[in-house]
């Protein structure tokens, strides 16, 4: 417990130079979630940045100890909530990965489908939350006016919205819905029309530009050396693209552009996301109508077992790249998982690249990074 | 040249700013594009995915039968202990001692609506239902017996 | 015909022929004061439930929409919340500078009032500096948000209260020149003759590019003074999470509020005054018909009109721009306005010396 | 570089490290004393391993394993896996965050996950778990007094 006295005396916490020291969440509008950045300030200048972690810590490689394979998958929908689909299918994957199970060609190509949708309405959602970081509210509406028909059609094919649960190990829980083909298609046409909005009220717009040129400038090295990947990386001229480098699923039977921009900056992170979405409907588009008949679950045994030894799976999750790292024994349960998550190693650079920028700045810098708290914390 | 530079600055910038405000301006004036849903006066009307999972029911029949078994491969597929089951023997017509359910516990609290005791279960005795509309006043509430008062299982099934 | 101008007229007549002078202007003054409050609460439930309107239809959404038809009573349900709800005040804060900003805040907004016409001869106080008197009496709500922000002991406001007085300081400039350009015109300070000298036609129109100009400065500037997005860095709440009123709550906070509302509109009313002709009916040229038919929409209406419509385009502004940093705000003044106003106000003195206008 | 080339190029450098190929990838097996040294090789030409794309440490019951997952931006294929065992009663090794800054945050994570000890880490704190913590919760004699999944 806290006494008056102490609370005093933590108010008035200047440091030696006068500086100024601002608490940044955990419950503050701009942290999306509970994060909790200690901000060293001289005037409006940022001196420091230190991230304070676990608010939300629910040591899910603790729980998946316990859980069967079958089990385990679930709670990664929690973990990156924004890319459960992308989570769910790299522990699936790996699962595949030690028990050698054959996925059928459906399961891939529905699987790919599901993925890049996911990864639009993570970046759907990122656009409207980071227009909202810099002051501009409308952007967020529009944004989730295209998300929500990604959600109806999740919410049909998966049965949630949200933290699908819809992959397993062999292929998918059950057949998509007949309707599926049809809203996708709708989909893209409507997102389409309606990317050009973003174009208009955002990408455009003066203020906007000029609060994000410039800003949180990240170097490639810097980028390597901090572990960072998908579009924070991308954006400082890394390739990075799990889906390129290693492809899984039906990545490999379809064509798209890795997209990378050389500035480094708060905008060119924003470009990468922007154009990320289009080659993600160009990704959809190719497969849509090409989805092979068939079945959607591979044979699998009723206990799934590992083989004894450890196995890496890597995917490109909507924020970056999902590593999963598992030690099996042999039994039902993991001996080891570590979730290797992307946004902890972007998160490590924050205080880096926003160091002597402005606090307006640091709404521009965290927003680009894509933090999703869950995520970091795991 | 420094003049044409700062006047262009300016235009480039205002124009840029009076895009956005043209916009925003269409939505404005354009009221059929609102896309809110009016929840609680259209909840006659509210169409949710048939396989929207809100929440585990275990459907009966008209003469209050089921056809879980009691197998409780739910209650191992769950990863939460959501689901309890509780079995009794019922002295069959022949004499013989036969395994059924006593009562069939759901903890709505727990469930994460993860799928997992529907796909285990051997017999289709549970399924999702789409009710979405969970809140209670008392937490005691949340936790359901599901197989009916009074309710066996249907004939055939082992 | 009723009028807003023959009632003040008999009310006047008639006090003045039941008492004493003295007494009969004491009276008129406390109708004044009452008035002047009820037009506070009316606009601050009017202008809230608008700008959560306008922001909802250009959010493709309803808005507002449960308490009363179609919404209407929202505000005034949220004031009785306000009203209801602690007031709470630090521990360390110091608790009557504290206690004393909300005041000096509403206080300022409503000395704002005094000279505006809000009909034909329906104004509390023709002022002969009138528009003098309003931009030296607008710079003192700073003293308010400056109090606010300090006496909270907090470091979001203290910030806020800081970047606020940056910036009214340096916005005020640009708006002085917008209002000086019409002074110019005019060659009269009062703001009777300023609406009578726009008889003919409104300033906008008669007075070229340079007024259009001028009237594109001030509504940037008047935005910025009265710390809305897009200048709204004051109370930036992905920043500062309410800026200078981070630890107000209960009425404090809606005094806070209600001076926000308050003082877009009086802006705008200025602002409609200056260049869109105040309660001077819409005339074009030679068109008798026209001009006549116009007459017969009262003068009150068309003042309000007017404000209105300059309200919304500043709400259009807040829900379409992202906010600009402390930085760029200033660059903004200093580097873009200021120059551009200056360089106006001396077009704009030669068209007058030259008598270029209409 | 094939694997026997680069085992050749790690035999060279240090010739007490062993191989394990049974995996998806290479592993080195190290001892943990030697770990700053062919960390210094790996990231220096010809290898250029300047990815470090995960850090975690495994309870093996007896001692604990630190895995450090490496691979070169120049060529993704190749990916090594080094290994390092720890004595599980006073798990000390050395740090790697001034060569891949991405280290000092999961080095934390593992301090505080596990009771690794990193000298010459420039902020060994908590960085999840608050300050009075008790015990390494990843570890697999952890109890956990309010354990929610086994209820």
């Amino acid at each position: 417990m806290y006494n008056q006295t102490d609370i005093i005396k933590d108010t008035t916490n200047l440091g030696p130079e006068g500086e100024l020291v601002v608490n940044m969440g955990p419950q503050h509008p701009a942290t999306h979630g509970v994060l909790h950045l200690v901000v060293t300030l001289n005037g409006e200048t940022i001196k420091k940045i230190e991230p304070h972690l676990g608010y939300i810590h629910r040591s899910i490689e603790k729980m998946c100890e316990s859980l069967t394979y079958r089990q385990f998958i679930y709670v990664t929908s929690r973990m990156d909530y924004l890319s459960s689909h992308i989570n769910n299918t790299a522990c699936a994957l790996l699962v595949e990965k030690g028990m050698q199970i054959e996925v059928p060609e459906r399961a891939k190509f529905v699987r790919t489908i599901l993925n890049e949708l996911t990864r639009i309405a993570s970046h759907e959602l990122w656009i409207g939350a980071m227009a909202m970081d810099l002051g501009a509210f409308t952007p967020f509406f529009y944004a989730f006016r295209e998300r929500e028909m990604i959600t109806d059609i999740m919410e049909d094919t998966c049965g949630a919205r949200l933290t699908m649960n819809y992959i397993v190990p062999g292929g998918l829980m059950y057949d998509i819905h007949p309707e599926f083909q049809t809203k996708v298609k709708a989909f893209i046409k409507q997102f389409k029309e309606k990317v050009t909005e973003y174009e208009d009220l955002v990408t455009g717009n003066i203020i906007f530009q000029s609060r994000t040129k410039g800003v949180g400038v990240l170097s490639a090295e810097d980028a390597i050396s901090y572990g960072c990947s998908g579009p924070v990386a991308r954006a400082s001229g890394v390739s990075c693209d799990i889906r390129k480098i290693a492809p899984y699923d039906a990545y490999d039977r379809v064509e798209f552009d890795e997209i990378i921009e050389t500035e480094g900056d708060s905008f060119s992170r924003y470009l990468v996301r922007v154009k990320e979405m289009n080659q993600s409907i160009r990704i959809i588009e190719q497969l849509i109508d090409n989805i092979p008949e068939g079945e959607f679950v591979g044979k699998t045994k009723n206990v799934l077992k590992l083989n004894k030894g450890e196995f890496y799976q890597r995917v490109e999750t909507a924020r970056g790249e999902l590593g999963v790292y598992i030690v099996s024994e042999g039994a039902t349960t993991p001996h080891r998982i570590k979730f290797r998550s992307p946004g902890f190693s972007n998160l490590s650079v924050l205080d880096h690249i926003a160091k002597g920028s402005k606090i307006g700045d640091l709404m521009a810098t965290m927003g680009t990074l894509d933090l999703v708290i869950p995520d970091i914390d795991r | 040249m420094f003049l044409k530079d700062y006047i262009t600055d300016v235009f480039n910038g205002v124009s840029s700013l009076l895009k956005g405000m043209r916009k925003t301006g269409y939505y404005f004036t354009h009221g059929k594009e609102i896309i809110t849903e009016q929840y609680p006066d259209n909840r006659a009307t509210l169409k949710l995915a048939d396989r929207f999972k809100g929440e585990v029911v275990m459907p009966h029949d008209e003469n209050n039968e089921h056809t879980c078994t009691g197998c409780t491969a739910c209650e191992l597929a769950c990863p939460n202990g959501t689901i309890k089951i509780i079995t009794k023997f019922d002295i069959t017509p022949e004499g013989k001692k036969k395994k059924a359910i006593d009562a069939f516990i759901y903890r709505l609290e727990m469930c994460t609506l993860c799928n997992l005791c529907i796909t285990a279960c051997p017999s289709d005795a549970i399924k999702m239902s789409a009710n979405f509309e969970h809140s209670v006043f008392d937490r005691s509430k949340l936790t359901k017996v599901l197989n009916k008062p009074g309710s066996k299982i249907k004939e055939g099934i082992e | 015909m009723l009028s807003l101008e023959s009632i003040t007229k008999t009310t006047q007549d008639w006090l003045l022929a039941k008492f004493n002078p003295t007494i009969a202007l004491a009276m008129e003054c406390a109708i004044v004061i009452l008035l002047a409050i009820t037009l506070f609460a009316i606009l601050g439930l009017v202008l809230v439930l608008l700008e959560r309107k306008v922001a909802a239809r250009i959010q493709i959404r309803l808005g507002p929409n449960r308490v009363g038809p179609g919404g209407i009573f929202q505000t005034a349900a949220d004031t009785l919340k306000l009203i209801m709800k602690e007031g709470l005040t630090p521990d360390t804060a110091d608790k009557f500078l504290f206690n004393l900003a909300p005041f000096v805040v509403m206080m300022v907004a409503m000395l704002l009032l005094a000279p505006i016409a809000f009909a034909k001869n329906f104004q509390i106080w023709d002022i002969n500096i009138g528009v003098l008197y309003i931009s030296s009496i607008s710079s003192l709500s700073v003293i308010g948000i400056l109090m606010a922000g300090w006496a909270s002991n907090n470091k979001y406001s203290l910030l806020g209260a800081m970047r606020s007085g940056a910036q009214i300081v340096s916005y005020e400039l640009s708006a002085g020149f917008a209002v000086l350009t019409i002074v110019v015109l005019t060659g009269s300070l009062q703001i009777s003759e300023i609406v009578a000298a726009q008889q003919n036609g409104w300033w906008l129109f008669k007075g070229h590019i340079p007024v259009v100009i001028a009237f594109v400065l001030y509504i940037i500037a008047v935005t910025a003074e009265t710390n809305r997005a897009p200048f709204d860095l004051a109370e930036a709440e992905s920043e500062l999470t309410a800026g200078f009123h981070t630890e107000y709550s209960g009425m404090k906070f809606a005094l806070f509020f209600l001076a926000e509302y308050i003082n877009i509109f009086i802006v705008c009313a200025i602002g409609a005054t200056l260049f869109l002709g105040g309660w001077m009916p819409l005339h074009i040229g030679h068109w008798e018909g026209f001009n006549h038919i116009m007459d017969y929409i009262p003068s009150s209406v068309w003042f309000m009109g007017k404000t209105f419509f300059l309200i919304f385009i500043i709400m259009w502004f807040r829900w379409t721009f992202p906010r600009l940093r402390v930085d760029q705000l200033l660059n903004l003044e200093w580097k873009y306005l200021l120059p551009i106003s200056l360089f106006n106000l001396l077009l704009v003195t030669v068209i007058a010396i030259m008598g270029w206008y209409f | 570089m094939t694997n026997e080339e680069i085992k050749a190029y790690i035999s060279s450098h240090l010739p007490e490290a062993s191989f394990d190929e049974t995996g998806e990838w290479l592993n080195i097996i190290i001892p943990p004393t030697s770990l700053r040294s062919i960390a210094t090789v790996l990231l220096g030409q010809p290898m250029q391993m300047n990815f470090l794309f995960c850090l975690t440490c495994v309870d093996n019951k007896t001692h604990l394993t630190m895995v450090y997952h490496l691979t070169s931006m120049k060529n993704r294929s190749i990916n090594i896996v080094l290994k390092a065992n720890l004595d599980r009663q006073n798990p000390v090794i050395d740090t790697l965050s001034d060569l891949w800054r991405t280290a000092e945050f999961h080095e934390r994570e593992v301090f505080e996950m596990f009771g690794v000890n990193f000298t010459h880490h420039p902020d060994l704190r908590k960085l999840i778990l608050e300050d009075d913590f008790k015990g390494f919760p990843l570890r697999k004699d952890f109890e956990d007094p309010i354990n929610m999944i086994k209820l």
